[in-house]
């Protein structure tokens, strides 16, 4: 006997959060693009999508996130801090590998200095995943070591039943239960099976591309500028990735008041690194695709012990010239053979 | 835990309001502010943290922050100096902060020149142009405690001599018995009056040939120079491992989370900017 | 003997007699239905070669990726006739010289694939003469027509709403052939005219700025509009500006690599009922 | 709150004929209406869209845009190519949703200071009519920046 959540009591479920002060986030497809954002009725989640395009990132880690308020008089300088939200919210429907993202990226926002508009929103926010039962071309998860209902980052694992009416569910941590806990008596007791896991196979060999991009001669392979010769140099694959954090600071407004904000920032964007001086230490679209593929997946795990990858395939997915970081590994594992 | 962590409450990317006190023209284009903290909170703080060889970023509410070093050694707390030349957004507007100003800055960060470890050697000082300001801040810590080090030798040059920057210092540092300073600037740099030395850095420093023995050296300047250096430094048979330099890269957050400032795998902000040359070698050259 | 199979003889010839030193076309992509541009350097290379109607990128673009054209060497492209206006109109604006690319021509438009005669954007002329003729005549989008349609309030709200998604990735930019500035205006901060940040105002000014900048240059390839990750649909903008060069100008971008540019010409006599 | 809309206008100018045109209203004593901000350029080609859009960045309720009559450019013929510059401007506005009547073009000479005072006043009418541009205003709330005009 598992507990199990009926869709069709997903809207009293959304009504108990509500009146507990829990707002919900989901899902949603609206005017042509599909993210996570907020929902009120049962009716605008969209369950069917294999994945948001967008990734849930944003939710944490905002494109554009005001930090500070300034006002400058003559010999003074008042400034205000923006502080993320402190309301509570449920993540409802999140992709497994939307969540492991999450886990991966909060290493980084804590080492050593917390960055506290990412751990605020961590802190007041439950994540309830739904594992895969489908997936497309794209979905690399398994070629990264997690899989289609892997538990990392999430609070709650949701498993389909077979005849699409509702999920079982899967209390995994503290804060998962406690939110649970407000609609535990709109669960029940049954004997519904969960429909299969996706099936996604495995991609390229992890430990075989680990390993060469660990190899200091590799740095400088030719194989950097023949598999990135049709990157654009746009900024979609990294901001798309569930993992992806780089970011600049820019300053809003004139002498006398203004804001300064966090925005996201790509390395495939040239002026990533330009220096004031015109040197750029990476002048070039196959060296910033190195810069990329080297951080995720050699300097990162070198730092964290983790791959900053959950494997989402929406580099690959939305790519407008066909790459991404499933091409680029392949490849690579195909050089050591 | 590095010990330039902040409380974890603190809003990371919120900097100190800093007053102007001083200002002075170094060179064409290259001036010096020295700063003081407002906040005696702040400035506790940094007194606790400043250690010679980290940086911190400056900024102008309204255009933005720039990264550079400390031009004050740790043996002067009381305020910051900073050197910089006028070239993007943020210096435009900083070179022209009048006396009484305000301006902003977060900091420090990254690591540091291990002086203590330097005791009792003899210290070998090189730098190119606007390099100085770095080089400046840990010859001032030894200077200041003259007596635990040995030989202090100074080797600075620019590409002409309107360019060379802390004029009154370089003057009051050849005054010194206790220093020797051997300046040059580029062929073609020179004025009329000029008295010093005319060739180029690496160049100088072979005619200069300052003995290996017990000997650090520090040197600082644009890659080109630093290149060249570092081969007539191997010819003069000084040890990688104890010649120190710092890199400099395009910061934003200066706290390890912005993600442009890497040269293979090391944060320059975190694990930097000082470094030796002998880890500098195991970079990634590409990527510097 | 098939168009496929055609030109990829043609490829082979064009590479071992060294008349070109690349041929820039279409290669299997991730999926059946995707393609990616393929960069063909040896004669063997044109077996991946692909020509079907899923190849509608428009590749020009890649011409000039710094050091490609530098030295000289002419460099081969398979190009759909938008593709041969975009040449058109990067000669025009000496960013590359009409004459060191090879064009192989190829149309989508229709059911069926077919190959198009020429080798230099020149000799295209004719078939981009009858492209200006048949553009006023074009079948309407349903969605443009009602946008044009909206009162000026409803049709700022539908932008808003579309540009709200926008991440500012600048994928549009980046794989927009005419889009070559070696600094975009949105990344020239002395002064910083448009916001950088992706709020709304800043999403606003952005779409607007690079639509102005696209004003009587597109050639609706839709590489833009394909490419957002995020689905707005800027075809729409780039098509509005395109109908007002046309009609208000007699302006058609990319006819050849001598045609002026048409904000940087003017007549005296140009309309100007709005100037009070 | 109950303050009385006094609409904010920029006005981008060409020096050799609109902005002596001002000049010669004002000289000659003529009253206009104070809610112009007039910025002056050498001639309409330097006039780039950008202003018109940082101007409603700042909070603008109406832009005008004025030069020298067709033929009278003192560079020969900026005018003309600013001419066909706002002609597919304001198409894009219109597009995008920006009410035209927020963004006005004129020829005014240098010896029309009664146009220019006239036109001003018109002008300032009709914006206050429409009363402040708020539907760029929420654009600029939402960023959480002042608008500063």
């Amino acid at each position: 006997m598992t507990r199990i959540l009926f869709a069709d009591k997903l809207d009293n479920c959304l009504e108990r959060w509500r009146s507990a002060g829990i707002s919900v986030i989901g899902p949603v497809k609206k005017s042509n693009s599909s993210g996570y954002s907020a929902v009120t009725k049962a009716a605008e989640f969209d369950f069917n999508l294999v994945l948001p395009e967008r990734s849930i990132k944003e939710l944490f880690f905002p494109q554009s996130e005001p930090l500070m308020r300034y006002e400058i008089k003559k010999q003074e300088i008042n400034t205000s801090e923006f502080k993320a939200p402190t309301s509570e919210r449920i993540i409802f429907g999140v992709r497994p590998c939307d969540a492991a993202g999450l886990a991966i990226d909060d290493p980084l926002f804590g080492w050593d200095y917390q960055d506290e508009y990412w751990f605020q929103r961590r802190r007041e926010t439950v994540l309830v995943t739904i594992a895969c039962t489908k997936a497309d071309d794209f979905c690399m998860c398994t070629s990264l070591k997690l899989t289609p209902d892997s538990e990392k980052g999430s609070d709650i694992l949701l498993r389909p039943l077979e005849n699409n009416s509702g999920w079982q569910v899967e209390e995994l941590t503290d804060r998962g239960r406690e939110a649970f806990k407000i609609i535990a008596d709109l669960l029940q007791e049954s004997q519904e099976k969960a429909a299969p896991t996706a099936v996604v196979e495995e991609k390229f060999d992890l430990e075989a591309a680990l390993a060469w991009l660990k190899e200091p001669e590799n740095f400088e392979s030719h194989f950097w500028k023949e598999i990135s010769m049709r990157c654009i140099g746009c900024g979609s694959c990294t901001f798309l990735c569930p993992t992806c954090h780089c970011f600049d600071i820019q300053d809003e407004g004139d002498t006398y008041s203004g804001i300064r904000r966090k925005n996201w920032d790509s390395c495939s964007f040239a002026l990533f690194t330009m220096h004031t001086s015109g040197h750029n230490p990476r002048s070039t679209q196959s060296a910033r695709w190195r810069q990329r593929i080297m951080h995720k997946f050699n300097y990162f795990p070198g730092k964290f012990n983790l791959n900053s990858c959950s494997g989402c395939g929406r580099c690959s997915r939305q790519c407008p010239v066909d790459m991404g970081i499933t091409e680029t590994l392949q490849e690579l594992s195909k050089l050591l053979r | 835990m590095k010990e330039n962590s902040i409380n974890a409450q603190d809003n990371i990317y919120k900097p100190a309001i800093m007053k102007v006190v001083a200002k002075h023209d170094e060179a064409p284009g290259v001036k010096t502010l020295r700063i003081e903290f407002v906040d005696p909170v702040e400035h506790e703080r940094f007194k606790t943290t400043y250690r010679t060889g980290m940086f911190g970023l400056y900024g102008v509410y309204g255009e933005g922050e720039s990264t550079f070093c400390v031009a004050s050694p740790e043996t002067r707390k009381e305020y910051i100096e900073c050197t910089f030349r006028q070239s993007g957004r943020v210096t435009s507007v900083l070179a022209n902060a009048e006396i009484g100003d305000l301006i902003t800055y977060r900091g420090p960060y990254g690591n540091r020149f291990p002086i203590e470890e330097f005791y009792g050697k003899n210290l070998l000082f090189i730098a190119g142009g606007i390099a100085l300001p770095p080089t400046r801040s840990v010859i001032w810590s030894c200077l200041d405690q003259r007596e635990k080090f040995g030989k202090v030798t100074i080797v600075y040059g620019a590409r002409t001599v309107a360019d060379l920057v802390y004029k009154h210092e370089l003057d009051e540092w050849m005054e010194r018995d206790d220093v020797e300073l051997v300046l040059a600037v580029d062929p073609g740099g020179e004025s009329p009056d000029w008295k010093h030395k005319v060739g180029f850095v690496p160049t100088v420093l072979e005619q200069a040939a300052p003995s290996p023995d017990n000997c650090i050296a520090v040197l600082c300047g644009p890659p080109i120079m630093i290149k060249f250096t570092l081969i007539a430094l191997k010819k003069l048979g000084f040890d990688e491992k104890s010649v120190y330099t710092t890199l400099e890269n395009r910061m934003k957050c200066g706290v390890g989370k912005c993600g442009r400032c890497n040269v293979g795998s090391v944060y320059i902000c975190k694990e930097g900017p000082v470094f030796t040359a002998d880890e500098v070698s195991r970079m990634p050259a590409a990527d510097l | 003997m098939s168009i496929v199979e055609q030109y990829r003889t043609k490829v082979k010839e064009l590479l071992s007699s060294g008349q070109v030193k690349m041929v820039i076309g279409y290669g299997a992509g991730t999926t059946p239905d995707r393609r990616r541009p393929l960069f063909m350097r040896s004669p063997e290379d044109a077996d991946k070669m692909l020509l079907d109607n899923a190849c509608i990128a428009n590749l020009s673009g890649y011409l000039v990726s710094e050091g490609l054209l530098s030295d000289e060497k002419r460099v081969a492209i398979m190009l759909r006739p938008e593709g041969v206006r975009s040449i058109n109109i990067l000669a025009a604006e000496s960013q590359l010289k009409a004459e060191q690319i090879v064009i192989v021509g190829f149309d989508t438009a229709g059911e069926e694939l077919r190959a198009i005669e020429g080798s230099e954007a020149k000799d295209f002329c004719a078939l981009i003469d009858s492209l200006k003729e048949s553009a006023p005549l074009q079948a309407p989008d349903p969605l443009f027509e009602r946008i044009v349609q909206m009162s000026p309030q409803e049709r700022f709200n539908y932008w808003q709403e579309e540009f709200s998604k926008c991440i500012k990735c600048y994928a549009c930019r980046q794989s927009c052939p005419m889009c070559y500035c070696r600094r975009c205006i949105v990344d020239s901060n002395q002064p910083q005219w448009i916001n950088t940040s992706s709020h709304t105002l800043g999403n606003f000014e952005w779409n607007i700025v690079r639509a102005f900048h696209l004003a009587g240059r597109c050639v609706a390839c839709g590489n833009c509009d394909r490419s957002c990750p995020v689905n707005i649909p800027l075809r729409f903008i780039n098509r509005r500006m395109g109908m007002e060069v046309l009609e208000v100008f007699d302006h058609f971008p990319g006819m050849s690599e001598s045609q002026e540019p048409v904000l940087a010409s003017f007549k005296k006599d140009d309309p100007e009922t709005f100037i009070l | 709150m109950s303050e009385p809309f006094e609409p904010k206008i920029v006005a981008f100018v060409c020096t050799y004929c609109t902005y002596a045109g001002a000049d010669l209203a004002g000289t000659s004593r003529l009253k206009y209406a104070p809610n112009v901000r007039i910025v002056r350029l050498p001639c309409t080609g330097r006039i780039s869209p950008m202003f018109i859009l940082k101007a409603l960045q700042k909070g603008a309720d109406g832009v005008l845009v004025s030069g020298c009559h067709p033929g009278d450019c003192h560079f020969t013929h900026g005018n003309y190519h600013a001419r066909r510059r706002w002609t597919v401007f304001r198409a894009l506005l219109e597009f995008t949703g920006i009410p035209l009547e927020r963004v006005k073009f004129s020829w005014i000479s240098a010896a029309e200071g009664v146009k220019f005072a006239e036109f001003i006043n018109t002008i300032t009418e009709d914006i206050r009519k429409q009363g402040p541009f708020d539907q760029y205003k929420q654009l600029i709330r939402d960023t959480e920046s002042p608008a500063t005009l």
